[in-house]
């Protein structure tokens, strides 16, 4: 298999404290990868270290090709990254977010108008202030984004979260179009249900480390739904 | 953990220092004469302008360490503590300036303080480099500090040539170049000149010893900083629900009222 | 760079424009400094004329502090900032964005608080050109020197804003060059040769690059 | 039926926009009502309106037997709101959040510690401040101190987001005491599963007003999964 | 209603402490400015001794546009403001815990900032109690006005910051009466009738009773 991401015993600090512990992660083309853990395992982290927003203090890493530890900025502008925050501009519109979004990453500012629609902000939606909106149309303008972007690599911070059920829908349709045309998906979710979006391995972190990793074909026996049951069965 | 050769270095700096510095004082109370303008108050011109010059130093040292952090080939952290080692020294020797020439002002201007332009140019110095010393209180990971303080450490520099020309640029009441002057002619001779040389000397000779100091305790305050990093670092890998679930015993899944050592 | 320069400067006066924090805010303080002035003054009129070039680079300066603040908060709302890291926006190219962006704000400002400097204290002023070309430059120094700052104290996230004291001991020479310039002007010296001038025009070139060259350390440190 | 909620024509506007269009609702005591609808169609803002955090521009709207139209401040103490927002103060800690919550409700601070070990923030989480905490450690502060306040009135605008499993489980269990105890639960989510926490009502929101309820009996054949099917089957 | 106001007042000052922007960010600026004119007027010493009072209002009018703009933003991250109605908690204690935690800040600053006058200054001072009677007045009526406007621009959620535009007529005649008062308090008219005093005083107690009528109106919205 060749490597996408691949991180090996990767430590990552904020102020003094170790938020990745010794991290060890593998992934190729066309996964899609569900990421789980408790809160605060360090989920978020993990993904912020992958499209480079966080140093490396220890370990090696590298994304695409690009080595994480020496040229971080050169891997952040080919992942697209969709997490618990925006990235939005509160006092721009949905479609001038998402123009500045497309200009800056030097795509084709010509399908801003058409993502925004394919998620439902037509009409008056486009030109309303994101600072108006509800969470989930934000998270829709983000999303235009991004699927105006076509990003070779996917990471998603619990992206189904806000977003309604049609939504959602679309989401994992888009994103298994775009796995079908060799882009790779990394994302975090709670989540127990996933509709069409099918997750090709499930890794588990805890306390900052990778803790538990099935793929292929163990998953059918462990698909999350079921762990999930089994540890809510512990708790009651 | 420090080595013998430097801990020998450092001593026999200390040593040296306390010999000049002793010499400095006799030369300049006793043996040089007393002026013809200023009589007996000119013999703090053996120690203020040294001081000054040696906070020049040790500004200067504190850019080199971050030049040398900033890039990217000769990166090491030892250069950034050198460089804030440098600049808690060159806090004291700004203070020292300060303190000596208020002194000197008194009886020379009859005020402590006035809005001169050297005057005013040396404040500056010294709250910059408080800032930069402020900066790195800010608590953040030791690299970010390192660059972030690096930085504020070298656009500080600027304001060294600023004060020495300030005397230049602005009609002062402080003295002109007497000694660092543009054609480096020094405009006092003999002894006197011999003192001040001797003065320089000493007083950087203290500043090395200083430097030395602080900076072994800096390396050392880093070594306990990342022998903390490993047990936090270990601490963390054992949080509560860091192993897999599957593996887990039943009982102590989901717990969270338990402590969370096991 | 340039291109990246351009687009973050648009957005940025385009948000500005919109919120008008720092027009609303800094405009009436601004003011309010000159009037409160002449008010407390008046008696000795000979007094304000000699203090307007002081007053308005110190109104200046107050306004830089808050400007840049905002430039640099801007991207920290909903964590933009890494928004722009993700989009492969040049470093280079967002420092100038803003620079310029707060260029543009300061140098309106400055405009009205010029024309209130001129009604309220009514100096004569001898050497028009001195005083555009020294207000541009020190104008681009305060901006260059003031988004540095403001990046290297606001991207720690711990909040506390260390700003003003990095910031203000670092542009108050170039507050004290234009000072210095605009009482030469004030007093009829229109010659460009002035020291001041060139002073000036140093730390706005030396600010810059240091700016320009720093920033991306900055924003990755 | 007692009523409880009670919302009649109610128009709610922001600036000049209807975000509420006629919206009419009751719930009695006890319930569990389940909020569905689209981004964007109303479902926070009622959630805010029965909270009496927004003015009601017409229509009549009592909460708890409190006229909301007449005075909206004697309504807000008696509920307890979880929303987008969290209503933390970023520079205090967990443990100093919950305290003051409880001092400002005159509630009894001598939980807040309870509370906060049994959403799983113990020792060292219960001393950091809420801005270096993950998305769902923040959640859980907001959490600890509404079940520290044991309010009669629950609104929880899509409480599940951002939370663990494990996390969502004791949410619902939770919740379910609550209910047994008395309460009545409001809750808006997008999710199609909901763990134990099983819903007397769904409501369904768009354009403002209320375009469906299904309750009691009923819902066992019309549960979400169902409807959510139903509706992305129209879209695409 | 003093129960609230006495929880807001702690928590906003545990807050400020923590995060110390105000006092990093006004402080070095207030001395600053006051370093700054010395040099630039140094040539005429009367002067300095003569602009001191304004000099010092001024940079109060500054900081209490920031604190109290910031005591009302710790309320609008993350909607806490929202919070604390849900919580019932009494405007009028709102009202009051800001002006408390506000006035708290602003004094201790004007004591540093006294210090910094008196030393760079050398002013003589002959009238203390006028001095620090017209201080407290003036100070509670800058808080009480500060905090009122500061909630009638943000509590909109519109974001442009009306603020100063709002605040700073209001404010200046309690800026230039604490002016008059210091100057006569320099002069060593120490006399508690001054009618600059009695002026600030009708200030303090307007200001503070249109501020806590109208404050649960203006949260309300
Ligand atoms: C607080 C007051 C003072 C401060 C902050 C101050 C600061 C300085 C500084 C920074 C220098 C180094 C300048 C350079 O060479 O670049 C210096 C040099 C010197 N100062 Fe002062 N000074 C003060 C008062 C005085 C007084 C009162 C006198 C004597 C009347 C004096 C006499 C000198 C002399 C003779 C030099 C050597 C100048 C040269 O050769 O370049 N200073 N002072
Ligand atoms: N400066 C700090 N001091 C102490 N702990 C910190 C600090 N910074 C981060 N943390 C901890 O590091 C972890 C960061 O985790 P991260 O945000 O990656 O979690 P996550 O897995 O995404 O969680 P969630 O599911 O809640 O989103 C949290 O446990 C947080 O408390
Ligand atoms: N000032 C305004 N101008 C125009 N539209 C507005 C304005 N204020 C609010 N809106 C609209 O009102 C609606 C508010 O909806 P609300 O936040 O209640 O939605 P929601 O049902 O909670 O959605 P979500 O599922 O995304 O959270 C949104 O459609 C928003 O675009
Ligand atoms: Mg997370
Ligand atoms: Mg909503």
């Amino acid at each position: 298999m060749q490597t996408l991401v691949s991180f090996k015993n990767v430590i990552v600090l904020s102020g003094n404290f170790p938020i990745l512990t010794g991290l060890d992660f593998e992934a190729g083309p066309g996964e899609i990868v569900l990421v789980q853990g408790r809160n605060g395992a360090g989920k978020t982290s993990f993904l912020r270290a992958v499209a480079g927003l966080l140093r490396i203090t220890r370990g090696s890493a590298s994304v695409l090709g690009v080595d994480l530890v020496a040229n971080p900025a050169d891997i952040r502008h080919r992942v697209g990254l969709l997490g618990h925050e925006t990235f939005l501009y509160e006092d721009l519109t949905a479609r001038e977010n998402v123009d500045f979004v497309l200009k800056a990453t030097r795509s084709d500012t010509a399908k801003a108008s058409s993502s925004l629609s394919s998620v439902g902000l037509t009409g008056r939606l486009m030109d309303l202030r994101v600072s108006k909106m509800s969470a989930g149309q934000r998270k829709k303008v983000a999303l235009a984004a991004l699927l105006a972007r076509e990003p070779e690599l996917w990471l998603l911070d619990e992206p189904h979260a806000a977003l309604d059920s049609w939504t959602r829908d679309f989401l994992d349709s888009a994103l298994n179009s775009r796995v079908a045309g060799g882009a790779t998906v990394i994302l975090v979710s709670h989540e127990s249900h996933h509709g069409s979006l099918v997750p090709t391995r499930v890794v588990e972190i805890g306390g900052g480390k990778v803790i538990g990793d099935v793929s292929g074909s163990a998953l059918r026996q462990v698909d999350p739904q079921v762990t999930t049951q089994k540890r809510s069965g512990h708790v009651a | 953990m420090e080595s013998r050769g430097y801990r020998w270095s450092r001593r026999a700096i200390g040593i040296v220092s306390l010999l000049l510095v002793a010499a400095t004082v006799i030369l300049g109370l006793w043996i040089t004469p007393p002026d013809v303008v200023q009589g007996q108050l000119v013999r703090l011109i053996y120690v203020h302008p040294p001081v000054a010059w040696v906070a020049y130093l040790a500004y200067g040292v504190t850019s080199i360490g971050s030049i040398l952090y900033l890039w990217k080939r000769t990166r090491n952290l030892k250069w950034d503590l050198l460089a804030a080692a440098s600049a808690e020294v060159g806090v004291v020797f700004t203070g020292l300036t300060l303190i000596t020439g208020s002194i000197w002002g008194r009886p020379a201007w009859g005020v402590w303080w006035t809005w001169d332009a050297r005057l005013t140019t040396t404040a500056l110095l010294f709250v910059l480099y408080l800032g930069y010393l402020a900066l790195r209180r800010v608590p953040a990971d030791s690299h970010q500090r390192a660059v972030r303080s690096s930085i504020a450490g070298l656009i500080a520099f600027i304001d060294v040539p600023i004060v020495h020309q300030s005397v230049v640029w602005w009609r002062t009441l402080h003295q002109g170049a007497t000694v660092l002057n543009p054609s480096l002619s020094p405009k006092i001779h003999g002894e006197m000149a011999m003192t001040l040389l001797l003065g320089f000397i000493s007083f950087t000779s203290v500043y090395a010893w200083m430097l030395m100091h602080r900076y072994q305790i800096a390396i050392l305050e880093q070594k306990v900083l990342d022998a903390e990093l490993d047990q936090l670092i270990e601490e963390r890998r054992r949080e509560p629900d860091s192993e897999s679930r599957q593996a887990r015993p039943t009982n102590d899944v989901g717990n969270f009222d338990q402590p969370s050592k096991v | 760079m340039w291109r990246d320069a351009l687009l973050i400067a648009t957005k940025d006066l385009k948000i500005e424009f919109r919120s008008k924090v720092t027009l609303n805010l800094i405009l009436p303080f601004a003011f309010v400094v000159l009037i409160i002035f002449a008010f407390a003054l008046d008696t000795s009129p000979g007094t304000l004329q000699k203090v307007a070039p002081g007053l308005f680079w110190l109104a200046v300066l107050f306004s830089s502090i808050f400007s840049v603040d905002r430039a640099v908060a801007i991207e920290s709302d909903d964590n933009a900032g890494d928004g722009l890291l993700v989009y492969g926006v040049d470093p280079g190219g967002i420092f100038l964005g803003k620079v310029i962006s707060v260029f543009v704000q300061l140098f309106l400002l400055e405009i009205f608080l010029l024309l209130g400097v001129v009604v309220l204290y009514g100096p004569k002023i001898g050497g028009w050109l001195l005083m555009l070309a020294s207000a541009l430059f020190a104008t681009i120094g305060l901006c260059a020197a003031g988004v540095t700052y403001s990046q290297l104290a606001s991207g720690s996230r711990a909040k506390q804003t260390l700003l003003p004291l990095l910031l203000v001991p670092v542009v108050s020479p170039v507050l004290l060059a234009a000072t210095k310039a605009w009482q030469d002007a004030f007093a009829a010296a229109s010659s460009l040769e002035d020291p001041w001038l060139r002073l000036l025009i140093v730390f706005a070139v030396v600010y810059l690059a240091l700016g320009a060259i720093f920033y991306s350390s900055i924003l990755e440190g």
